[in-house]
């Protein structure tokens, strides 16, 4: 079997890559992805975990759907306002959402 | 004895019924004189009571002559001792009184004075329009120093004391729209006060060594050895610094000349039995504080010995005839201030007593001639004070005249007058006690006193009726209202002087040209209102007072008959003998005084103004009475205001703006600072984030 | 409830009444604030004479359940030196609504934000629980906020801010303090109801707080509501406040809430934590001393009417903290009457400005002339007042400012040099305003003002007459203060 | 700790089930209503809360655990009370607002549920998912809410920022929860708590867990770095929603943290403490500093919101192993939570009722006069101000005194005085809003203050009408003339010149215009207005008029009166409902401490 740090260490560069992407992406868009890259992260975490840690218990498995389902969610309720303030301001940069600030 | 509270509650009530209820009434003018003045008078009456009553105990006393001690006893008599008027601690504050024969003494001149002053009043406040206020301030005037002679305790003369200069600061500036007059009453209440820190700071001294401002307990302490004797010397002089600004001694006898802007009846009061009198009664009555300390004894004397020469030698300059007058009195004052402070205890005190009647005479009769001028002079902006400006006044007020000369003859020092024999004492103690200094100090003040009173009579009482002129020269000519330069003043001064002159021979002649016109013009007698007696309210008060100025002096013959040293003394009773030496001298050197002034200003043989001229320097030095206002002024200016805008800026600047503001400032810029981290940029929201988590694992790592 | 929670709610059910009443009623109004504050003195005075000096202690008590869970009760009571202060409050408040019956702007807001800090105040003097002395403390702080900047004038909007944000910045010091007590009451045993002021000064509870707690806090403390009481250097909200604040405002603050912070000085500062009061004593003293001097010094130098009754006050106060810091029981004793003696003079001062203010709608001194002419009600009201503040004896200033003095000489002779001085120069501004403003020709520009009204001469008579009568009888005063002054010397172990 | 499918006692999540088929009522509701009706649909969720705290309340004394997952003892009522009060506030103060501004209101109230819902569960959850599950519906309804206002961009940005933000945090908050579960194998707290204490030590992945954690819970309750949107998506979101998500969220975060750091890692205070009071330090420092130089006053409250979160955190820091601290700690926080909650509703109850009249405006300065058009909700604010800056009499001074008290126990003074300093500072920024409301005129109305014509001028610069203000001065003065004409024309000038802001409506508006020289000014037209007016007019107190003659109302000036402003009386009604709450917690906190001793045991108990 794959040692468990292997597959925490794949999580973590996931995670990583997702923490990156929110950092030096401008686009909304890019950036919400992003985040579903660190929220698979946590998935694969939580999936290690549980068949790792908690063979009885199992619990982790469950976690990991719900965070899948909710990552989907997100997204789609996040893809969903972004699309509204591309017909508002015909842009999803966000570099050039900063009507408030300071 | 038990009733000489009644003195002074009596005045109290009186002024308390006048502000009250007199003043709400339609009648308010006549009902509160009348009541201040029964008042007075029932003060007065008390007085006679609390006097046979003493009169009995010293007879009483005297029948076992020999026991000075029961005399004391018997004489002195305190009133609430027991109870404290309040208490804090283990300190108890009363409210005693003492009846001794001092403060019997001054309990009779102070209500006699006040009375006859009061009814003196009513015909020279007549027609003023805040009559009412004038006697019911004169009222708590009287209280407060009926109330300051009867105090046994420290505390409580201290709380008379600053009364009767609050009240002295109300009748000062009783006419408060001349600013003058206002600026002389805020300077007397204020320079008294500069007097009353130090005995403030005396009494609180005595009060921390002994624990009680009971002045019978002090003294026992004192006499006991009880307190030390560094505190002895410091308390004294500072206690005496007291005095001195309330008795006008040098250098805080400044505001006594000032004090003439009140009313005459108001300046009569303040130089005879009130206010100036209580510093030379607490020196009498605190003497057994001073007579502890050899160096404040020597304080004392040299105070007084210093005042006496140089208010008299500015009494000789001087125009306005209340400013004689009250050069006069400083000039007495330290008369009296230097015998207590020789050790001539009686002697000092005794001329007090006669002082306060011949003064209180001359000025009720300055009053009565002022009053008289006052019509004469109006709307010409010639002072009615001006000596200067009066003259010839002897046959149309002579009822003023004469008691203006028993009171000036008196005050000379001519026997038999009463001031005869205070002075003779006070020069006989100081030759007594081997004070040469004083002594010889005292005898030249006499010749100069007999001088400047005399000078004054002939001006305003003889020669050339000078007012008859006054309206022709233009108030603003630069005679009188221009402050006197070295040129003007002599000239201006030798001009009115001689009467033998034609009226305006001698304008100066830069004036000529301007005045004489108007002078034709104007010197046509009956012009204007002519000065007459003054009416029998205040003419019969001159010559009742006029009695005692006279004959108060007898009740100290020494040898004759002489209660007043047995009654009031320190120590054993104090008779010198009438030392027909020093007598003489006394005399011979008033009249020589009376004699200088005769040939200067009656018979001109020597000319004044030439006099002056002579010695420019010395004439404008005393006529500017050494330049103490000036000394002050810059003083006050420089220094004191200086503090004050000083302290003003810090408060603003450094204060306010650097301790309160600068923090606030500080925050607010923070804020504003701190403000655009908030950039509207998520990627940097989020970036925020990692720098809390990174944060916060250094926590972790670094306090575990 | 008793007299002492009536005196407290009393104010504040008028307040909750006028904001029940309609706008349009100014004058109904007025006149429930006037009735409410005319109770409340009246029940002032009863508390005032019916405490009985000879048993002393806190008298009047009551008790009420609050927050078990801390240890906080509602405990109400008065000793010796509250009481004073009570009355004091009574009259400063009946005469301020008198006062403002001229606001019309806004008048329930103001009457009702005027009441709802005299609630505060009384509350503070009556309290024997710490936490309550500080609700109601700052309770007494915040309505000056409004009341000062809506009604005031002269540069009333930072006046106000300043005021405020000093005095709750004090309070920060205040309440680090009391929770620094409770901790260490409270944490180191139980069964101490550690809010409690006479628990706190039980000798048992003193022996929690050791020596360096005390260097500590009392510092904290004593400053804390030393800013209250204008201690300088903390001072500057005072003459700027005073001079913003609207008439009976200004009398209240420079009246009464000042001394709140003596108060508190006294009570919570020297009364819990002795040992420091004998550490930092000289120190404050100091600082009173500086005040009192420089105080009038900055008040000969001011223009304003109320700038320079402002300076005095910080000058008055001075001595206030000087007979506190003497630490002994004279001073004390002067130092609580002073606060008495102070509130009333002071409360008469800007009573009269307001009055004079509001017609002539200037307060340069240099600008009046020769007003005792026309107005010789207000001059001799003033005047009564300014001799007063100058310490002429009959006024209740000199007994006080005499005991406060011979305390400091008792202890620190020099800075009694210092004080009296300071009276004398205090003598000489006063005198000058009142030469240069009431005397002197008149300039007939003021022909149009008018004496003072009814209402102002009613709460102007009330307050003279107590300055009279504080003045020449101060023996329920004192021997009422010093009852309750002495215990606290003790514990401090000052001069008795 | 396991999932035992007959242990689920359905009758314990009775409320919750009440909200939920009320979620379902409401929207049905507004299918079928319609827009024109939302006012019946919002009543409708008000009167279903009403029947749920109802429920919620019999409750109480119940100490039962849901499954394992959701734990129903005093501490979750309480706070199930607390939302549920805080979702009818909030609905109360949107009936107007959303009819104004916001499209489909109807949705919008059963999304307040939701969120409600999602709140409420985090206060009962004992397990990591429950709480991350429940956490993500309150979040998923507030980014719906916070766009809500869809014409608005900025509500849309507001709604992407905070979606962008909340994703991300909730990223982090899941790696670390996946960690957490990692370290010790279980994600119930009582198991955690367990397993903690066996370790013994602090592992680096439970600290790695543990940074995560805190992050992500930071975001929710606005901890200052985490605290980065607050201000952006308060200013953007429609105003009740900007005071659901400061009062709902941000004491349900509370409630979640008090869950975990008491239910689970108390045994490792000792690691967060510092941490947390590192936090508390930042949070309420930056936030006080940061809001004293807003001009938005929404973005205030969110600064003023960030503040009160540093408060709270400086009771989180007192948590300790002493067990009466750290319940006195707890007691502390929920009390000044539940009065926070009141108090926030109040302030924002009245921006709402502002932004209603006013067409939502949003700046500090535009509330200039608010106090005096609308002396209620001017009264109100002004109350829920001073209980932010903890002052007495009202909420906040009791409850922070009570956590700072706790917090004093725990031997943090120095955390204390820190925070004590901040509430001063915050009085500040406070004052300055009550200073517009209260001091300053209503924009158009310059001309009519005593004596302070010039403050409106700087701000609002309108076309001058110097003619129309000059012949309103002047007016009064023509009729008397002994003080000299030159005087006179000087006091119309100024009066002109004092005028020169006016709007150009003041006098069409009906408004009596006074002289602006006839009030407090210090200028000397003043004495030319007022000595005329004397000398001619008020003959009565001359100086020979007896004092007790004279006319009180002589130097009365003129009263300055403005049209009030029409405010609902629903708007009035939660108001005052709000009002109340602050005073009771200030005045008589005695039975909610009550409350809370129980709510606090139970939490420990568990």
């Amino acid at each position: 079997m794959v040692p468990l740090e292997h597959v925490l260490v794949f999580s973590a560069i996931l995670f990583s890559i997702g923490l990156y992407g929110v950092m030096a992406r401008r686009s909304a868009v890019l950036i919400l992805i992003a985040i579903e890259l660190m929220l698979n992260a946590v998935a694969v975490n939580l999936v290690a975990f549980a068949a790792y840690v908690d063979p009885q218990q199992f619990s982790g498995m469950v976690f990991a759907v719900f965070v899948i389902t909710i990552a989907a969610a997100e997204l789609g309720l996040g893809l969903a306002i972004v699309l509204r303030v591309y017909r508002m301001r015909t842009s999803v940069n966000v570099d050039d959402l900063d009507m408030m600030r300071w | 004895m038990e009733y000489a509270w009644l003195a002074p509650v009596l005045c109290a009530g009186a002024f308390f019924f006048n502000v009250i209820i007199s003043r709400q009434t339609p009648w308010k003018h006549r009902l509160s004189a009348l009541v201040s003045i029964a008042a007075i008078l029932g003060a007065f009456g008390v007085f006679l009571v609390v006097f046979s009553d003493a009169l009995a105990n010293l007879l009483g006393t005297a029948a076992a002559h020999g026991a000075a001690a029961a005399v004391d006893d018997r004489s002195r008599h305190l009133l609430f001792d027991d109870e404290p008027w309040f208490q804090v601690g283990r300190y108890a504050f009363q409210a005693t009184l003492v009846v001794d024969w001092l403060s019997v003494m001054m309990l009779g001149v102070v209500s006699f004075l006040s009375a006859l002053i009061q009814v003196y009043s009513i015909g020279y406040m007549r027609g003023d329009n805040r009559f009412w206020w004038f006697f019911s301030v004169m009222s708590l005037f009287s209280a407060a120093m009926l109330g300051l002679v009867l105090a046994g305790n420290f505390l409580l003369l201290y709380v008379f004391w600053e009364l009767v200069g609050l009240c002295s600061f109300l009748l000062i500036g009783f006419w408060y729209q001349e600013r003058d007059n206002a600026e002389a009453a805020k300077k007397a209440f204020v320079t008294t006060r500069i007097g009353d820190v130090g005995l403030f700071i005396g009494l609180a001294l005595l009060f921390l060594q002994t624990g009680t401002f009971q002045m019978n307990e002090i003294f026992d302490a004192i006499a006991a050895g009880r307190i030390e004797p560094w505190v002895v010397t410091t308390a004294g002089i500072l206690v005496f610094l007291g005095a001195v600004g309330k008795s006008g001694q040098f250098p805080l006898h400044v505001w006594l000349p000032d004090a003439m802007a009140g009313p005459t009846p108001v300046s009569a009061l303040i130089h005879s039995a009130t206010m100036v009198a209580a510093g030379v009664y607490l020196v009498g009555r605190a003497f057994p504080l001073f007579a502890a300390s050899d160096v404040a004894m020597g304080f004392i004397a040299t105070i007084g010995t210093i005042t006496a020469i140089f208010a008299a030698t500015i009494a000789l300059t001087q125009r306005d005839i209340k400013k004689i007058l009250a050069y006069s009195t400083i000039s007495q004052l330290g008369y009296m201030i230097m015998a207590l402070g020789v050790g001539a205890y009686t002697a000092g005190l005794f001329h007090m007593f006669t002082h306060a009647f011949f003064k209180a005479l001359l000025f009720l009769c300055a009053g009565s001639v002022i009053h008289s001028m006052e019509p004469v002079l109006h709307g010409t902006g010639k002072s009615p004070n001006d000596v200067f400006w009066m003259g010839g006044l002897r046959r149309r007020m002579p009822v003023t005249f004469w008691t203006f000369v028993i009171a000036s003859v008196s005050l000379a020092g001519i026997f038999p007058l009463s001031g005869f024999w205070s002075k003779d004492a006070i020069l006989a103690g100081a030759l007594a006690e081997g004070a040469w200094v004083p002594f010889i100090v005292g005898v030249v003040t006499a010749f100069l006193t007999a001088f400047y009173m005399f000078r004054a009579i002939y001006l305003t009482f003889f020669g050339e009726e000078r007012w008859r002129f006054a309206a022709a020269v233009p108030p603003h000519a630069g005679l009188l209202v221009v402050a006197p330069t070295a040129a003007s003043v002599p000239a201006a001064a030798g001009a009115m002087d001689v009467q033998t002159r034609r009226p305006g021979e001698d304008v100066p002649a830069h004036l000529e040209p301007e005045v004489r016109p108007a002078l034709e013009e104007h010197a046509v007698p009956g012009h204007h209102a002519e000065p007459h007696e003054s009416p029998w309210v205040m003419a019969l008060p001159l010559v009742i007072i006029a009695i005692p100025a006279a004959i108060a002096g007898w009740i100290g013959i020494p040898g004759l008959f002489d209660p007043f040293a047995e009654a009031i003394r320190f120590g054993p009773a104090h008779e010198e003998a009438l030392s027909p030496v020093v007598a003489s001298v006394s005399v011979l050197v008033a009249l020589a005084g009376i004699g200088l002034a005769t040939v200067m200003y009656w018979r001109p043989i020597i000319r004044p103004d030439a006099i002056a001229d002579s010695v420019p320097g010395a004439y404008r030095t005393l006529y500017n009475k050494y330049y103490f206002d000036e000394a002050y002024q810059w003083l006050i200016n420089r220094v004191v205001l200086a503090l004050a805008a000083l302290a003003a800026t810090i408060d603003r600047k450094v204060i306010n703006n650097g301790i309160v503001d600068t923090p606030a400032g500080l925050t607010g810029a923070a804020g504003e600072r701190l403000r655009y981290l908030e950039t509207g940029r998520v990627y940097q929201y989020a970036f925020a984030f990692i720098v809390g988590i990174v944060l916060i694992g250094l926590i972790i790592v670094l306090f575990p | 409830m008793g007299y002492l929670s009536w005196i407290i709610a009393a104010p504040f059910i008028a307040a909750l009444t006028i904001m029940a009443l309609p706008r349009r009623w100014a004058w109904s109004i007025r006149l429930v604030a006037a009735a409410a504050s005319g109770i409340t003195l009246v029940l002032s005075l009863f508390v005032f004479f019916g405490y009985d000096w000879r048993a002393g202690g806190f008298q009047f008590v009551e008790s009420y359940e609050w927050i078990p869970a801390l240890g906080i009760r509602l405990r109400l009571g008065v000793d010796g030196i509250s009481a004073p202060m009570v009355l004091l409050t009574g009259i400063v408040i009946f005469t301020g609504s008198l006062i403002s019956f001229k606001i019309r702007d806004r008048t329930k807001e103001y009457y009702a934000l005027l009441l709802v800090l005299v609630s505060g105040v009384f509350g503070v003097f009556e309290s024997l629980d710490v936490f309550f002395l500080f609700f109601a403390y700052e309770i007494a702080v915040l309505p000056m906020y409004l009341l000062i900047a809506v009604w005031g004038s002269t540069r009333k909007e930072y006046a106000a801010m300043k005021l405020t944000v000093m005095l709750v910045a004090g309070s920060v010091l205040v309440w680090i303090g009391i929770l620094a007590l409770y901790v260490q009451t409270g944490a180191s045993q139980a069964g101490i109801s550690s809010f409690d002021i006479e628990a706190l000064t039980n000798p048992r509870v003193q022996q929690l707080f050791p020596r360096t707690f005390q260097l500590v806090f009392f510092p904290l403390l004593f400053i804390g509501f030393g800013v209250l009481a204008a201690m300088w250097p903390f001072h500057t909200w005072s003459p700027d406040g005073h001079v913003a604040a609207p008439t009976a405002v200004s009398m209240l603050h420079a009246g009464v809430l000042m001394k709140l912070g003596a108060y508190g000085c006294i009570r919570l500062a020297v009364g819990v934590l002795p040992e420091g009061a004998q550490a930092w004593a000289p120190l404050f003293l100091a600082f009173g001393a500086v005040a009192s001097l420089y105080g009038a010094f900055s008040a000969m130098a001011q223009r304003d009417l109320k700038f320079v009754i402002g300076y005095s006050s910080v000058s008055h106060m001075g001595y206030v903290i000087i007979g506190i810091c003497t630490l002994s029981l004279v001073g004390l004793s002067g130092a609580v009457f002073q606060m008495f003696a102070h509130g009333i003079m002071t409360a008469l001062f800007f009573a009269l400005v307001g009055a004079i203010y509001d017609q002539a709608h200037t307060r340069e001194i240099g600008i009046f002339s020769g007003l005792a002419r026309t107005l010789p009600w207000f001059v001799g009201f003033f005047a009564i007042a300014g001799l007063a503040s100058l310490g002429l004896p009959g006024l209740a200033g000199f007994i006080a400012e005499l005991l406060i003095f011979l305390g400091t000489f008792q202890t620190y002779p020099l800075v009694g040099v210092l004080a009296v001085v300071a009276v004398a120069v205090t003598a000489t501004y006063i005198l000058r305003l009142m030469a240069r403003a009431f005397f002197g020709p008149f300039n007939p520009r003021w022909s149009g003002l008018h004496d003072v009204l009814p209402n102002e001469w009613v709460a102007a008579a009330i307050l003279v007459v107590t300055l009279i009568a504080a003045g020449v009888y101060p023996a329920p005063f004192l021997s009422m203060i010093d009852s309750s002054s002495a215990p606290i010397i003790e514990r401090v172990g000052g001069v008795r | 700790m396991t999932f035992d499918v007959n242990q689920l006692d359905y009758a314990l999540l009775a409320p919750e089930f009440i909200i939920l088929g009320l979620i379902f009522v409401v929207w049905t509701l507004d299918l079928i209503l319609g827009r024109a009706h939302q006012k019946l649909v919002g009543w409708t969720a008000v009167v279903g809360l009403v029947v749920g705290i109802a429920v919620a309340a019999l409750q109480w004394g119940t100490r039962a655990s849901f499954a394992g997952a959701l734990r129903i003892d005093e501490f979750s009522v309480f706070f199930k009370i607390v939302f549920m009060l805080m979702a009818i506030g909030i609905t109360l103060i949107s009936l107007e607002y959303a009819g104004r501004f916001l499209p489909q209101p109807g949705e919008y109230y059963g999304l307040v549920l939701t969120g409600t819902l999602g709140m409420i569960l985090m206060a009962e959850s004992n397990e990591l998912l429950t709480a991350y599950i429940s956490l993500e519906l309150l979040s998923f309804s507030s980014y719906v809410l916070v766009s809500y206002a869809k014409t608005n961009p900025k509500s849309n940005e507001a709604g992407m920022k905070y979606i962008i933000l909340g994703a991300f945090s909730s990223a982090l908050l899941l790696y670390g929860i996946s960690l957490l579960y990692g370290a010790l194998g279980t994600s119930y707290l009582p198991d955690i708590a367990r397993a903690v204490s066996r370790l013994g030590e602090v592992t680096p992945a439970l600290g790695v867990a543990l940074m995560l954690i805190l992050a992500g819970l930071g975001f929710k309750i606005a901890a200052v770095p985490f605290h980065m949107w607050t201000p952006d998506i308060y200013e953007g979101a429609p105003t009740p929603i900007t005071a659901y998500l400061s009062v709902g969220s941000k004491a349900a975060g509370f409630a979640l943290v008090l869950r975990l750091l008491v239910g689970g890692l108390l045994p490792i205070h000792g690691l967060y403490q510092t941490v947390f009071a590192v936090l508390a330090v930042l949070t309420m420092t930056l936030g006080n500093l940061v809001a004293i130089r807003q001009r938005n006053v929404k973005r205030l409250l969110a600064y003023s919101s960030i503040g009160q979160a540093g408060y709270v955190l400086v009771g989180v820091a007192a948590l300790s192993t002493l067990a009466d601290v750290a319940e006195q700690a707890t007691q502390g926080m929920v009390l000044h939570l539940t009065g926070y909650v009141f108090t926030n509703l109040a302030a924002f109850g009245v921006i709402v009722a502002f932004q209603n009249v006013s067409g939502g405006r949003e700046l500090i300065s535009d509330m200039a006069g608010f106090a005096r058009r609308a002396p209620f909700a001017g009264l109100v604010m002004m109350a829920a101000l001073f209980s932010l800056a903890g002052m007495p009499l009202f909420a906040g001074f009791v409850t922070k005194f009570y956590l700072f008290a706790a917090a004093a126990r725990a031997d943090l003074l120095w955390l204390v005085a820190i925070a004590i300093i901040n509430s001063t500072v915050s009085l500040y920024y406070y004052l300055l809003v009550i200073h517009q409301m209260y001091v300053r005129t209503p924009p158009g109305f310059e001309v009519a203050v005593n004596g302070h014509p010039a403050h409106g001028a700087h701000e609002a610069p309108h076309a001058p009408v110097p003619a129309m203000a000059t012949a309103v001065a002047v007016e009064p003065i023509g009729a008397a003339a002994p003080v000299g004409n030159a005087e006179l024309i000087a006091a119309g000038g100024r009066a002109s010149r004092g005028a020169a802001g006016a709007h150009p409506g003041t006098a069409a508006a009906g408004i009596r215009v006074v002289p602006s020289a006839d009030g407090h000014a210090p200028g000397h037209g003043a004495h030319a207005v007022q000595g005329a007016h004397d000398a001619h007019g008020a003959g009565g107190n001359g100086a020979g008029t007896p004092w007790w003659r004279r006319d009180i109302t002589a130097d009365m000036p003129p009263e300055d009166a403005f049209p009030p402003h029409r405010i609902s009386w629903v708007t009035n009604l939660s108001l005052a409902l709000f009002l109340v709450g602050i005073f009771v917690i200030g005045l008589w906190p005695q039975p909610v401490i009550d409350l809370l001793v129980e709510a606090s045991n139970a939490l420990f108990a568990g």
